[in-house]
This record gives C-alpha cells, sequence and structure tokens, in this order.
C-alpha cells in the first residue's frame, strides 16, 4: 500500500537559499565527517521505478536519490536547500526562473548534465503519452496543459487523442549551462521544489531507451547500479567514478529489498543489515530497549486526518465537528496501536515546517465536556443514526478507526459501524466521488518543502484532493495572497491566517503526524537523517577496522 | 498409453480456457465493480484526468467494455488468448513490466523452495510413516501420530512466523556468535529469510516450513499405507519365501505402500506452490506467490490472468505426469 | 481370505464383559455379527476416548459459536485504549487486546465467525459436490465431462491462490463471501469422492436389480447408490471442517479475511501474532483455541474413518 | 532340478536325516488383542512322513491357516504370539532356532502355497522377478541367472509359452495359472515340505482339479510331504493319506483318510461330511451344522463343540475338554461318545 508519496519536506529555518556550502552533516555536529569505505547494507522495499520522471514512491526516491542528483539539495540538519548542480536559481518576478548549471558533470555514459539533460527529463515527465507518474510536479510550469492528452469527453479513459505539444512552451534553453523556466503563476517556493527527486536529469541515451533505463539506470550521482536492478531482490550501488561532487561514504550500497516489514526486521535482528528506515509498528518497544541510541528518531511530516464529509447533513455544523474532535484521545491510541509511534496533530501544517505553531488547534485534545456542550448546541447527533467510519482495508486503518470510534462512543454516546472493506483504488474513487457517508481516513504527504503543501490542495474551493468539499472564500483568498507575496517570509502570515480557519472550521480532523523510526547497526558510525529526503545512506558512514 | 496422454493434453485445453476466463471475468468485474486500478498507483494525490487516462491507456485498461458493469467483456478475452498463445504475449503489469519476466524473475526461487519442500516431506514424510507403520500401537507411532496431527492443526502462518522468529533470528544469533560455524551454516541456512548472497542455503528453513504441512500427510498417509500392507498376502508370501526382513519390507512392502504416497506428493505441487504465498511472505522469499498475491491486490489483471494460468498448467501436467507414474507405478493400471 | 482375518474378526465380537477395555487404549473391535455399519461404529466410536474428547471439545467451541453468553457477560466491544495489552487476571482471564477489549469475551465471540464459515462451506460442499459427483458419476457421457471439466479448473487452481484471487477481487470480506470461496475450491475434492464411488457401485448386482424392476433413476441415486458414498464423504467432511477453520486464519493474515471489526480467531491470531515476542499470551489464547478445533476435527474424521472402514480393524 | 546343497542347512544343530520331515507337538498360539486374549491353536499335535500327504480339515476361523504359519515361522507377531509346543524339522526345533536360521529353512526346506494367488503374489513386480528373486538371494544367482530358473520352474508347472510369460505381472495370468505360479515359486528350492493352505478354494472346479493334479505328481516326483489345509472334503478324499480335523484350534480327530469317511468318530467330522451334496441322496435338505463357530476369546467351556452338538451331555459341558481317545490303532476322537457317534450313521 502506497502511503507517502513524496519525501520532500522544507526547512526548519529562514535560510533557504543562503546556506553554506557544507554538506553531509549528520547527528553530531562534529566536522569529523566520517571515514568512506565498507558496504552498507540498508533495508528497501521494491520500488516502482528508478526513473527520475517516473519514481514517486518512498523505495524508489531513497535508490534514485544515490543514483541521480539535481539542482539542489536539502542540508541534513535544517533541510535548508542549497545549490548541488545549479550554480544560480534567481528570479525577479518569481513567474519567470533563470537556472544557470555548474559545468563540468557527466552522466555514468559520458554525456554532460547541461541545460538539455533538465529540459529533456522535464519534458519527457510532462509529455502525457509517456504516462509518467512524476508529471504531475510539471503542472506549475507554462504549457503543460498542451503536452497533457484531453479527455475529449470528460467521461474517463476513453482513446485519448495526441497533444497538441511535444514539449513544454515554459522551458527554453538559453545556452549549454543555463534555461529559462517560466511559471503558469508566481510561485516564490519554486527552488525549494526542484530538489524533489522527479526534477533530476535524465542522458539523452536514458531518455532514449526508457524502459532498459529503468532496469540499468545511467545516473549522473555519486552512486551508480551494479549490474541491474534485481527486481524483488536487491539493487547494488558502488561509487562513481564520474561524480564530481563530494564523494558518497560507502563504497557501496546495497539494497535488500523486502516486501514485509517484519521480515526485514528480523533480517536487521539477524545482522543481515545496516540501516532500516522504518519498523514494524509492533517492534518500536522492542527495538527501543534492544537497540537504545541505535534507534533513530524525528518528527515527520505525514499527516494523518480523518476527513469531514461536510456534504452530507450532520456534518454541515462546524461544531458537530469539533465534538467529534474534542471525544478523541489521539495520544491514547497512538500508545495503545502505534506504540507511540506518532505525534498527536495540533494544528494543520507538519511541525517541522518553516511556518508551523504549536498547539494552535484548541478542538485537538481531548474534552468530552465541552464536546458534549457543543453537540448538544448543535442540536444533537440524529437519534439510532450509526457513525460510519471510512477506512481503506488491509493497510491496517481499521484498528485505530476502531479506537476512534469507540472513544466517540464512549464521550458522545454516538455508536459506530466500520467501513473498512475497499480496497485503496476503489477507495480513492470513492474519495474522488465524494461518496463516503461518515468520517473518512486519508493522509498527506508534502508535494514540496513549503507550508502551502498542507493547506491548498487539500482545503481551497474545488482542489483536487479535498475530499471534504470544504469552500471558505476568505480561505481562498489568504491562499492566494501567500502565493504572490514577495518572499517566503512575507508569505507565511497569510498562510498562517489560513490555518487559522481552518482550526476553527475542522474541515478534516487532525490526528497525528508521522514519526520516524530507524535503526542502524553496531557498525555504522554515523546515521545521517537527512530532514527532507529522509536516511541519507551515500553520507552514513561505517566503521572502518 | 500414447492415446490417453494425448487425449489428457486435449482435455487440457478446455480446462485452461475455461480458468482464463474465470479469471479475466473475475478480473473485469472487479474493475467494473470497483473502479480502475491505475487510479490507486496515485493514492491520496488526485492525479489530473489526462495523467489517469494516459497511464490508463498504456496499461490496457481503457477498454470501454470495462466501465460497463457485468458485461464480460469477450473481445477483450480474445484479444487477451490470442495474445497469449499466439504472440505468447501475456500483457504488462502496472508498472509496466511483462508478466513474462516478472515470473521469469520469480520463478527459480519458487521452484527452488519447491523442491527443498518436495525433498524434505518426501524424505523425512516417508520414513516417519515407515518408521511409525512398522511399530502400529508403539511410543514411536503414537509419537508421530500425534506430532503430524498437530502440525497440520497448527495455521502455517503461526509455524512460519515462530520459527523465523526463533530460529532464524534467536537460535541463528547464538549460532553466529560462534566463529567455528561456517558461515554458510550461520549466516546463510539459518538467516531469518531469503538472502541473495545463499540462494539455495537460506531458503532451506523456508522450504521445510513449507514441506511441514505436507509432511505430516505424507507420514501419516505412509503409516497407514505400511500398515495395510504389511498384513497383505504377499508379504506373507515374501517371509515365507525366507528372504530378509529389510527386504520384506524395503522391497516387497515399500514399493506397494508408496504408490499412494507418491500419488500424493504429485498432486501436493500444486497445493505446495500455494502454500508458498504464505512463505514467502514470512521469509521474504521474491516467489510466484507473492507476485501473485501482490498483484491481486493492486488489481494487476494481466498478472493475475498470466500467472494463475500457468500454475493452472503446471498442476494440470504435474497431475498427469502423477497418473502416468502411478500406472509405471503400478502395472495392474493400464490406461486405454 | 485366510483364516487369520475370519479370526480377527470374530475377535473383535466377544461381548466385552463388565471389566470393558482397558481405559486409555483406543477401542477398535466392538462389532457385532449382525450389527449394521453405523451401529457398529457408533459403538466403536462412544468408546474410542480420543474421538470422545474432541468430540467434547467440538461441542464446547460449539457452543461459543451459538450462545456466546453462556461463557461470557462480557461485551467484547466494550473497549478502552486505556487497557490496551494488560495481561490476564482473575477478572480478565486473557487480559486485553491492544485496543483494550476484553480478550476472552472477544476469544468467545471469535468462535462463532470461524465455525460458522466452516460449517457453511462445508454444507455447501457436501451438498452442491456431492450433487454434481453423483450426477457426474450416475449419468457419464456429456453430463460428465461438464462437471469433470468444471472440476478440473476449480481442482488445478491453488487453494490459497485461488482464495487470495476471488477474495481481492470479490472485494467484500465477510463471513458469506469466505465461505462461498472455500466452497468453490473445495467442491470438486468431494464430488470427485462421489463420483468414484457412484461409478463403483453403479454395476453392482442389486442397482442393476433396481433398475429392473423399474426404479426411477432419482430413486435409485437416493436409495442405492448414495449411500455407499456416505461413509467417505463424511470422513471428509469432518476433517474438511477443520481445515476450513484453519483457512479461515490463514486468509485474514493474507490480509483476505475477515475485516474488523469482525471478532474471529484469524483476526485475533493474525493482529497479535506480531506482538508474540512482548505479550505471547495475545497469540496463544486464540492459538490454542484454533488448534484445538482443527485438531479436534481430525483427530474425529480420523477415529470415524477407522470406525467405517473395516480396513482398519 | 534344483541340485544345490545348502551346506549351511546341514550344519542345523541337531538334525536327524532320519527323523520326520515334520512334526508339530501340542503347539498353543493366541493372539493379543485390545478385546482379549484369542485362542487360535489350543495344542495341536501331528506328524508327516516322507512323502506323506497329511489333510488338516476344517471351518474357518478354527486355526488351521495359523497352524500352517506357525509352521512357516510367518505369524504376524504382535498380535499372535507361540505361547508353547515345539514344531521339529527332522528332529530339530524350529521355535528354538535363531531367525537367521529359521529364515533358511523357509522354502529351502519347508514352503508355502497360499489360497488366493492373486494377493499372495506382489502384484508390482513380474513373476520372472519373484521366482527370481528365490535364486538370488538363497543361491547367489545373478539376475539373469535366476530368470533362466524362473522359466525352467514355470515349464514345470506347464505354464505355456513360459520364456515370454516370465515377464508378465501376476495380474495378466488366469486364476488357474497364477496358481501354478505360487506352486513353482514354492517348488523353486526343492523342500521336503509343502503346505499348501487351500489351494483350490478360489479356483474353478476344473481348474482345481488340474491343479490338484499337478501338486499330486510333482509331489509324487520328488517324494515331498505335504500339509493340505482344506475345508474342502472331496479334495481330501482324493490326495490325502491321514487327516486331522480341526474345530476352535484343537485336532478333534485324527485317522487315515478311508476310516473317516467310512466311520467319523467325532459329531463335528460327521457333520462337515454330511453337509457335502452327495447325488445319490438328491431331494434330501442339506445337513448342515447348526450355528457358528465359537469366537475364539471365548471358547466354551468343555468340548468346544457342545452348543452345536446334537449329542452333547451335561459332561461335555464342564471343564476338562474332552481328551483324544484312541479310537483305533491309527486314529484318535476328542469325543467322550465317540462310540454312539461311530456307530450312528
Amino acid at each position: 500500500m502506497r502511503g507517502k508519496f513524496l519525501k520532500v519536506a522544507v526547512a526548519a529555518t529562514a535560510t533557504a537559499m543562503l546556506a553554506t556550502a557544507c554538506s553531509g552533516g549528520g547527528n553530531d555536529s562534529d566536522d569529523a565527517a566520517g571515514q568512506a569505505g565498507g558496504e552498507l547494507r540498508v533495508y528497501a522495499a521494491e520500488p516502482a521505478f528508478l526513473l527520475p520522471s517516473a519514481g514517486d514512491d518512498e523505495p524508489s526516491i531513497y535508490v534514485i536519490r544515490q543514483l541521480y542528483r539535481g539542482l539542489v539539495k536539502y542540508n541534513a540538519e535544517t533541510g535548508a536547500p542549497e545549490n548541488d548542480l545549479a550554480e544560480s536559481i534567481t528570479s525577479d518576478d518569481q513567474k519567470t526562473w533563470t537556472i544557470k548549471i555548474k559545468s563540468g558533470y557527466t552522466f555514468d555514459n559520458g554525456e554532460p548534465v547541461n541545460a538539455d539533460a533538465f529540459i529533456r527529463s522535464w519534458n519527457y515527465a510532462a509529455y502525457g503519452p509517456n504516462a509518467q507518474n512524476n508529471s504531475y510536479f510539471m503542472k506549475r510550469i507554462a504549457g503543460i496543459k498542451d503536452v497533457s492528452s484531453e479527455d475529449p469527453d470528460g467521461e474517463g479513459p476513453k482513446k485519448a487523442p495526441e497533444p497538441k505539444a511535444k514539449e513544454l512552451s515554459g522551458l527554453k534553453k538559453v545556452d549549454d549551462q543555463t534555461f529559462t523556466v517560466e511559471l503558469s503563476e508566481p510561485f516564490s517556493g519554486f527552488p525549494t521544489t526542484v530538489g524533489y527527486s522527479g526534477f533530476f536529469p535524465m542522458a539523452q541515451a536514458c531518455v532514449d531507451a526508457a524502459d532498459k533505463c529503468n532496469e540499468t539506470p545511467i545516473g549522473n550521482g555519486p552512486y551508480k547500479i551494479e549490474g541491474s536492478w534485481q527486481h524483488n531482490v536487491a539493487i547494488n550501488l558502488v561509487r562513481s567514478d564520474t561524480w564530481k561532487g563530494e564523494a558518497g561514504k560507502p563504497d557501496k550500497i546495497t539494497y535488500r529489498i523486502f516486501a514485509d516489514v517484519d521480515a526485514g526486521y528480523a533480517a536487521f535482528q539477524a545482522g543481515e543489515l545496516d540501516v532500516m528506515y522504518t519498523l514494524p509498528p509492533a517492534r518500536y518497544k522492542e527495538a527501543k530497549a534492544t537497540y537504545g541510541d541505535r534507534l533513530y528518531e524525528q518528527p515527520g511530516d505525514n499527516f494523518t486526518y480523518v476527513g469531514m464529509p461536510i456534504y452530507m447533513p450532520e456534518f454541515k455544523d462546524k461544531r458537530v465537528r469539533q465534538a467529534l474532535s474534542l471525544a478523541i484521545d489521539r495520544q491514547s491510541i497512538i500508545d495503545a496501536v502505534f506504540d507511540g509511534r506518532f505525534t498527536p496533530a495540533t494544528g494543520y501544517i507538519a511541525p517541522s515546517f518553516q511556518g508551523a505553531r504549536e498547539n494552535v488547534c484548541t478542538y485537538c485534545k481531548k474534552d468530552v465536556e465541552k464536546a458534549k456542550q457543543l453537540l448538544q448546541e448543535a442540536g444533537g447527533w440524529p437519534a439510532g443514526k450509526k457513525l460510519q467510519l471510512w477506512a481503506n482495508a488491509g493497510a491496517g486503518h481499521d484498528k485505530w478507526l476502531q479506537a476512534v470510534g469507540d472513544q466517540i462512543k464512549a464521550a458522545l454516546g454516538i455508536d459506530y459501524e466500520l467501513k473498512v472493506n475497499l480496497q485503496f483504488a476503489e477507495y480513492l474513487e470513492t474519495a474522488d466521488s465524494k461518496k463516503f457517508t461518515g468520517p473518512f481516513r486519508l493522509g498527506w504527504g508534502p508535494d514540496y518543502p513549503y507550508l502551502e503543501t498542507y493547506l491548498g490542495p487539500l482545503y481551497s474551493t474545488g482542489a483536487d484532493s479535498n475530499n471534504s468539499t470544504f469552500s471558505n472564500p476568505e480561505f481562498d483568498s489568504l491562499l492566494q495572497q501567500g502565493g504572490s507575496a514577495k518572499s517566503i517570509d512575507e508569505a507565511i502570515p497569510f498562510y498562517q491566517k489560513a490555518e487559522d480557519i481552518l482550526v476553527e472550521e475542522l474541515p478534516v480532523i487532525p490526528m497525528w503526524w508521522g514519526k520516524v523510526g530507524a535503526v542502524y547497526g553496531e557498525n555504522v558510525d554515523k546515521f545521517v537523517w537527512n530532514a527532507v529526503s529522509d536516511a541519507d545512506y551515500g553520507a552514513t558512514s561505517l566503521k572502518q577496522n | 498409453m500414447g492415446r490417453y496422454v494425448i487425449r489428457r493434453l486435449l482435455q487440457f485445453i478446455p480446462t485452461v480456457l475455461g480458468t482464463m476466463f474465470l479469471l479475466h471475468y473475475m478480473t473485469s468485474l472487479a474493475i467494473q465493480f470497483s473502479g480502475n486500478p491505475v487510479r490507486a498507483l496515485f493514492g491520496d494525490r488526485t492525479p489530473p484526468p489526462a495523467l489517469l487516462e494516459a497511464v490508463t491507456e498504456r496499461l490496457g485498461y481503457a477498454d470501454p467494455c470495462l466501465d460497463q458493469r457485468g458485461n464480460p467483456c469477450f473481445g477483450l478475452f480474445f484479444d487477451r488468448v490470442a495474445d497469449v498463445f499466439l504472440r505468447f504475449d501475456f500483457g504488462i503489469n502496472l508498472r509496466q513490466r511483462e508478466v513474462t519476466e516478472l515470473v521469469a524473475d520469480a520463478i527459480p526461487f519458487t521452484l527452488k523452495l519447491l523442491v527443498i519442500a518436495m525433498v524434505f516431506e518426501a524424505v523425512v514424510g516417508i520414513a516417519a510413516g515407515v518408521w511409525a507403520g512398522l511399530r502400529g500401537g508403539s511410543f514411536a507411532d503414537n509419537l508421530v501420530k500425534i506430532s503430524t496431527v498437530f502440525v497440520i492443526s497448527v495455521p502455517i502462518f503461526v509455524l512460519g512466523v515462530v520459527v523465523r522468529e526463533f530460529v532464524g533470528v534467536k537460535f541463528g544469533n547464538v549460532l553466529r556468535d560462534q566463529a567455528w560455524i561456517p558461515e554458510v551454516i550461520s549466516n546463510g541456512m539459518f538467516s531469518p529469510g531469503f538472502k541473495p548472497d545463499y540462494p539455495f542455503a537460506s531458503l532451506i528453513i523456508p522450504g521445510m516450513v513449507l514441506g511441514a504441512v505436507s509432511l505430516a500427510t505424507t507420514a501419516r498417509l505412509t503409516r497407514t499405507s505400511i500398515m495395510e500392507n504389511i498384513r497383505a498376502d504377499y508379504v506373507r508370501t515374501a517371509r515365507a519365501k525366507g528372504l530378509a526382513n529389510k527386504r520384506v519390507i524395503g522391497v516387497h512392502t515399500l514399493r506397494n505402500s508408496l504408490i499412494p504416497v507418491i500419488t500424493f506428493l504429485g498432486v501436493d505441487i500444486g497445493a505446495a506452490m500455494a502454500g508458498a504465498v504464505v512463505t514467502e511472505t514470512i521469509f521474504n522469499v521474491p516467489g510466484i506467490g507473492r507476485l501473485v498475491t501482490l498483484s491481486a491486490r493492486t488489481g494487476e489483471s494481466s498478472v493475475v490472468i498470466g500467472v494463475v494460468t500457468m500454475l493452472v498448467l503446471v498442476v494440470l501436467v504435474a497431475n498427469l505426469l502423477v497418473d502416468i507414474l502411478y500406472a509405471v507405478l503400478d502395472p495392474r493400471i493400464r490406461y486405454e | 481370505m485366510s483364516d487369520l482375518t475370519s479370526a480377527g474378526t470374530a475377535i473383535g465380537g466377544a461381548p466385552v464383559g463388565a471389566e470393558g477395555p482397558v481405559p486409555d487404549a483406543p477401542a477398535t473391535g466392538g462389532k457385532e455379527r449382525s450389527a449394521s455399519l453405523w451401529a457398529d461404529a457408533r459403538r466403536q466410536l462412544v468408546r474410542d476416548p480420543v474421538f470422545m474428547l474432541a468430540f467434547v471439545y467440538v461441542l464446547v467451541v460449539g457452543s461459543m459459536a451459538a450462545f456466546p453468553t453462556l461463557w461470557t457477560s462480557q461485551d467484547p466491544r466494550n473497549c478502552s485504549t486505556d487497557r490496551s495489552r494488560l495481561a490476564p487476571s482473575g477478572d480478565h482471564p486473557f487480559g486485553f487486546n491492544i485496543l483494550g477489549c476484553d480478550y476472552y469475551s472477544h476469544a468467545i465471540y471469535g468462535a462463532r465467525p470461524s465455525i460458522v464459515i466452516a460449517i457453511m462451506a462445508t454444507g455447501a460442499i457436501v451438498v452442491v459436490g456431492g450433487a454434481l459427483g453423483l450426477l457426474a458419476g450416475y449419468y457419464g457421457g456429456w453430463v460428465d465431462t461438464i462437471i469433470s471439466r468444471l472440476m478440473d479448473i476449480f481442482f488445478s487452481l491453488p487453494f490459497l491462490l485461488g482464495a487470495i484471487v476471488f477474495l481481492t477481487v470479490i472485494k467484500r470480506q465477510n463471513i458469506l463471501t469466505i465461505a462461498l470461496v472455500l466452497f468453490l475450491l473445495s467442491w470438486p475434492t468431494i464430488a470427485r469422492i462421489i463420483r468414484g464411488s457412484v461409478i463403483s457401485s453403479k454395476d453392482l448386482d442389486y442397482v442393476h436389480a433396481a433398475k429392473a424392476v423399474g426404479a426411477s433413476n432419482g430413486r435409485i441415486m437416493w436409495r442405492h447408490i448414495l449411500p455407499n458414498a456416505i461413509a467417505p464423504m463424511l470422513v471428509y467432511a469432518t476433517i474438511v471442517l477443520g481445515a476450513f477453520v484453519a483457512a479461515e486464519a490463514t486468509l485474514t493474515f493474507l490480509g483476505v479475511g475477515l475485516q474488523p471489526p469482525e471478532e474471529s480467531w484469524g483476526i485475533m491470531i493474525s493482529d497479535h501474532q506480531v506482538y508474540f515476542l512482548e505479550d505471547p499470551w495475545l497469540l496463544l489464547f486464540p492459538c490454542g483455541l484454533l488448534v484445538g478445533t482443527v485438531l479436534s476435527f481430525i483427530l474425529m474424521g480420523d477415529a470415524l474413518r477407522d470406525a467405517l472402514d473395516p480396513k482398519f480393524r | 532340478m534344483s541340485t544345490d546343497v545348502n551346506v549351511k542347512l546341514d550344519a542345523l544343530p541337531g538334525l536327524d536325516p532320519n527323523a520326520m520331515p515334520l512334526q508339530v507337538k501340542d503347539l498353543h498360539v493366541e493372539f493379543r488383542t485390545r478385546n482379549g486374549i484369542a485362542h487360535a491353536v489350543n495344542g495341536v499335535s501331528f506328524d508327516l512322513r516322507p512323502g506323506e500327504t497329511r489333510a488338516i480339515l476344517g471351518e474357518s476361523g478354527c486355526g488351521k491357516s495359523v497352524t500352517a504359519q506357525a509352521i512357516m515361522g510367518i505369524l504376524d507377531s504382535p498380535p499372535g504370539f507361540i505361547t508353547g509346543g515345539e514344531i521339529l524339522y527332522r528332529g530339530v526345533d524350529l521355535l528354538k532356532l535363531p531367525e537367521a536360521q529359521r529364515r533358511k529353512v523357509r522354502a529351502n526346506r519347508i514352503a508355502m502355497i497360499f489360497q488366493d494367488a492373486l494377493s499372495a503374489l506382489n502384484p508390482v513386480f513380474t513373476v520372472g522377478f519373484q521366482l527370481g528373486e528365490l535364486f538370488r538371494k538363497h543361491r547367489g544367482m545373478s539376475r539373469k541367472d535366476g530368470k533362466a530358473r524362473a522359466v525352467e520352474l514355470l515349464d514345470l508347472v506347464k505354464i505355456p509359452a513360459a520364456k515370454q510369460r516370465v515377464n508378465d505381472y501376476p495380474h495378466q495370468f488366469s486364476g488357474g495359472m497364477r496358481q501354478r505360479v505360487m506352486i513353482a515359486m514354492a517348488l523353486a528350492l526343492d523342500p521336503e515340505v509343502l503346505i499348501a493352505d487351500e489351494p483350490t478354494t478360489a479356483l474353478d472346479v476344473t481348474v482345481q482339479a488340474q491343479i490338484m493334479s499337478l501338486l499330486a505328481e510333482l509331489q509324487r516326483e520328488r517324494n515331498m510331504s505335504l500339509v493340505l489345509i482344506t475345508h474342502d472334503m472331496g479334495v481330501v478324499a482324493d490326495v490325502a493319506d491321514r487327516i486331522s480335523v480341526m474345530y476352535a484350534g484343537r485336532v478333534i480327530e485324527e485317522a487315515p483318510v478311508d476310516d473317516i469317511y467310512a466311520s467319523p468318530a467325532h459329531p463335528y467330522t460327521k457333520g462337515l461330511l454330511e453337509s457335502i451334496p452327495r447325488l445319490d441322496l438328491k431331494g434330501q435338505e442339506l445337513s448342515a451344522i447348526k450355528g457358528l463357530p465359537p469366537a475364539l476369546t471365548n471358547i466354551p467351556k468343555g468340548c468346544a463343540f457342545n452348543p452345536r452338538c446334537r449329542y452333547a451331555q451335561d459332561v461335555c459341558r464342564q471343564d476338562p475338554a474332552p481328551p483324544l481317545y484312541q479310537v483305533s490303532p491309527v486314529r484318535t476322537a476328542a469325543c467322550h461318545f465317540w462310540k454312539e457317534v461311530k456307530g450312528d450313521v
């Protein structure tokens, strides 16, 4: 099941473009960056794709990030974007951006990493018939409409006509090392987004034979693949000689692929793995006791919420929504079901994001008295009607949702039933067509390292993922003002005001934020967790004997 | 015999086509009723319709009949049959990989697992069954009887998880601390799951778990069969011929007793292949069972239909071979 | 037949008298020459302590499934995450599960789906599989051809794989659909048993005799042929009941079985198997109940076969 | 025919070439089952002279086959146990021999023919294999020589086209041919004693006669002693020299064949004789013996036959069982009223 899509979060500090040249970093700020050498064996799930234009899931990105490098990278500790391949990314109007690329970088096959490499890659991703998952991320670039095929009758899948254009009109090459990007609308956060792996360059040879390149990637990063992708078994990376930047620490990175996280954990326990970036929920306590310091924990940015079907009369009154939210003891559920592996949500923006504030949501902690009172004021719950709680099947959501139901039942006397039979595809279609008949579980991972990612796509009127059908003109206008603000610092207050509206209206009940829990073995010298791009295997060093 | 084999082979045709149609109809219904499986690729994020459509088209889920509930989609079915049998094209999965390629990747692991399981269940199962059968009513007999029934009653996934944690992790770690134990034992065989460095050794324990249930059945079957045959008149004849006990048991009793056992083992190949689903999940073996499970979950009809049809063929061929073997082993059986 | 065999039969015929057989040894004799197969089998089973023990266990589990309130007054749905995974205590002999529900009452209420699925699926295979096997065996010809090919299709689908495919496709995983899928994938076995039995008994003299006096096909099948097939069918059905109870749990583990908030042993086992190192009792209680049930059915089936098949006397 | 000398057998301790080929003395066999002990053989004695044919006669379940198996040493044990008595082969007590030597006696010196050749021959091996096996295992011959001997044997028992048929499986033979194979197997190693357990019961009447005459012919040629176990009085009359009649594990009458036919001295023997359908008594009701033989776990007190006996008096219903009365110098009968029985025609 795919929950989390993008692994792009944002800087916790405001030093966005001013970052120092120092990269890598790690748990301790010692500049002894760990010695190079050795084979790092890491836990992995089967990636979907190893093409930057197609891989949009966690396992894919973990591998792609070591094979490829993009315009910017993120500071390991602060998450601030730092120029990687880019010499500079500048704009006067936040709409047209000029990107200069450092020279001298090449792909493993010798092709240069130049303006064409990026334009080629972004065009390939955007072109509709290529059906690349990351075309989604090209949507801010001008001309995206023309390269996607129009749905002729708006009736869903039919034989689609050829798109009008083959290339994005917004991408223009200036010279070999320079190109310009024109966005459809001004977006001050654009430079922070291009560190996402979907924006990484691709070699001509790769685009020409994408299927082959997917199996045996032609990267431009610090590592290259050894042999090719052994599906469901392993992916072996070795240090690349062509990489000109700061070299990776381990000589080899071996991704052992597991279908079942419990099986992976067993392998870790048996000493077959050095790093495991996630833990089976039930083993968290045990891992903490066994591995102590070698269990790495950090707040995450994955948002789990219970959506409110505002289109249903019972949920129209915000006091009902507030009452439901007040009935839930988040921490208790987290402790019981997840062994404390989440952080209760007290707002709509991930705590690690710039602009996030603590405890903005006053209705997000348990207060049974207030809940009862609010429900009464709202006219109570229709007698005998069961609250239907929705979740998709087979992903373990039913358990905590059941606990939510139990708590609501205990606090407000509303009996519930679970609707947890739908597989993910069908569940999502139900969401898209707004057919949920009660609160529904969904999650959200940030698209780009900018707080707007938690607001616009989910709650602005008519947004694709606005499954609650929330609509608030004031909220919409605040978002617009934030988008056209001159800088990030100026934009943030608008977004915070927008969040204030959400915590009062509760279009969705915030539940919790994910928490990172990784374990690493005794022979790992320094484990590096990047605040944005998660476990950074290339920067993790092994003890050298 | 030749005509019999040909007749049986001809009978495969309706069976295979029937299976394919059944699977085709099931998966088509699934799409018709619960929506485009491609949508799930995008998760929480609602994809732009144009992209969704492009991917759908590319993956072959765009046929209009898949929008009409209950439509058996004969056109699609005939296309698929033609693709499979004329062009040997089983289609692609949601990640755009050829099904044949997926199978080629997965089959060596499942095959190894199966071989280990079958050898284990045949050797140990028959030995235990003979041991128990010759000592009917004794301690040995009761031990085998009780332990086999117990093994059959424990759900295989519980057995698998317990073995993985206690044998693979706990006991394996003890072994790994002992320097004198060869790597292939401590790191290979007692690994908590499949390990690419030890592609065979690390499958031994999963194979044994897979074979455990059938081992119990094999042992029970052998035991009953031996007990039946040991009283048979021809065994008495063999004794009356002054043959040594070893020969009476080893040649005259065993040969007859093993006929039903071998038949069972042959039929069991299909069951073991299915059981591999659980074993492969627990021990992280990238085999066929896991492939089908994941594909069924994501609604990849081409993979489900392709792989399950291949498996059905394997089962059919295995059954035919068993029947032929049966005739070879038991000269009384003659197929017209 | 040699004399020994008849001697053996005669041995069994002795009235046992007041002392009876040695109590802990399963009785295998107990035949009076005049007694019918069934009465004889019954007598033998009643004397078999293993069978009786298994039978009592099945009765207990059956009563849990039918009348859970007999066994517990607790409400399994009364949960509080504050009590998550508390260890067994006097009031709560099985402790609490991760959601803080009383585990004992859960286990009692969990018997029903497991048992109901097994009974429904077994009933269906006996009725439908039996009927199809009877028709195929009795009429032969094209009826047999069609039914046999149909059997081939379902028979050659590897059981678990087939179940996974069907259940993921059906998507509504409830008692009915799971029973349906178990039935779909298992009926050919019983149909084969019946078909074989019918083919072998259809040429028996008394069947010809019945035909000669003009008995209808239905009557011949019902009165003369079916009774011969009952014994193997009964044995198989008993064993398969246990297999289905276990299958429900395995399907749940694979994520295609029953879904919460339904309570079943399978859900309890697969939900808590990951905790078995920390809180082994969470796995042991439901697993023990399940293994006991499966074991009982298998042992009952074994005993039945021994009792009904003269070969094993 | 086989002239090989089995050196090891001559080394049997106490072997007396002049002693009788077979002597059974007071043999007791019981079956220990969960439902109690079945006394299958209770003190059977008889002896066998060279070239003599002794018939053992009785209904199913009277212990005659068990006796044969005890002699051969192929009793299923458990549940069967020999609890007393001696079985002497030329003066050597077979029961005291170690298994290895006992095994050498089988087939080499004492061989046996079973009733149902179809089930007594291993269905999955060719006839040639099963015959040749004897030569390979007892005589150390090669596979090829063994087979050649098998062909000779099949010729000997008058199976046509022996060369081809040696490669056939038992089920490919007709009933009579199969029984010939059995005989060939028994005679392969040239035994001195042949035990034939109901050799013709499963066969058609015409074939029965052929088999019996073949047996008689071979016996004469080789001066073999024959123990013929049967319930068929007709067969006995033709070939036997002496008869032992068994009932409930005991020999209840022992006599030369002519004497028994002329005047049975035990009511049971009498009953058996009367149950033979006779042409001269056409139209009369067949007088079979009433009732069933007793269960061996529960043999009646006194004379085991008393519940079915029309001569029975109180004395018959009390222990001990009637002893063997000397009816004439050459015959005995275990009936208190043998005189009445003998006189009553």
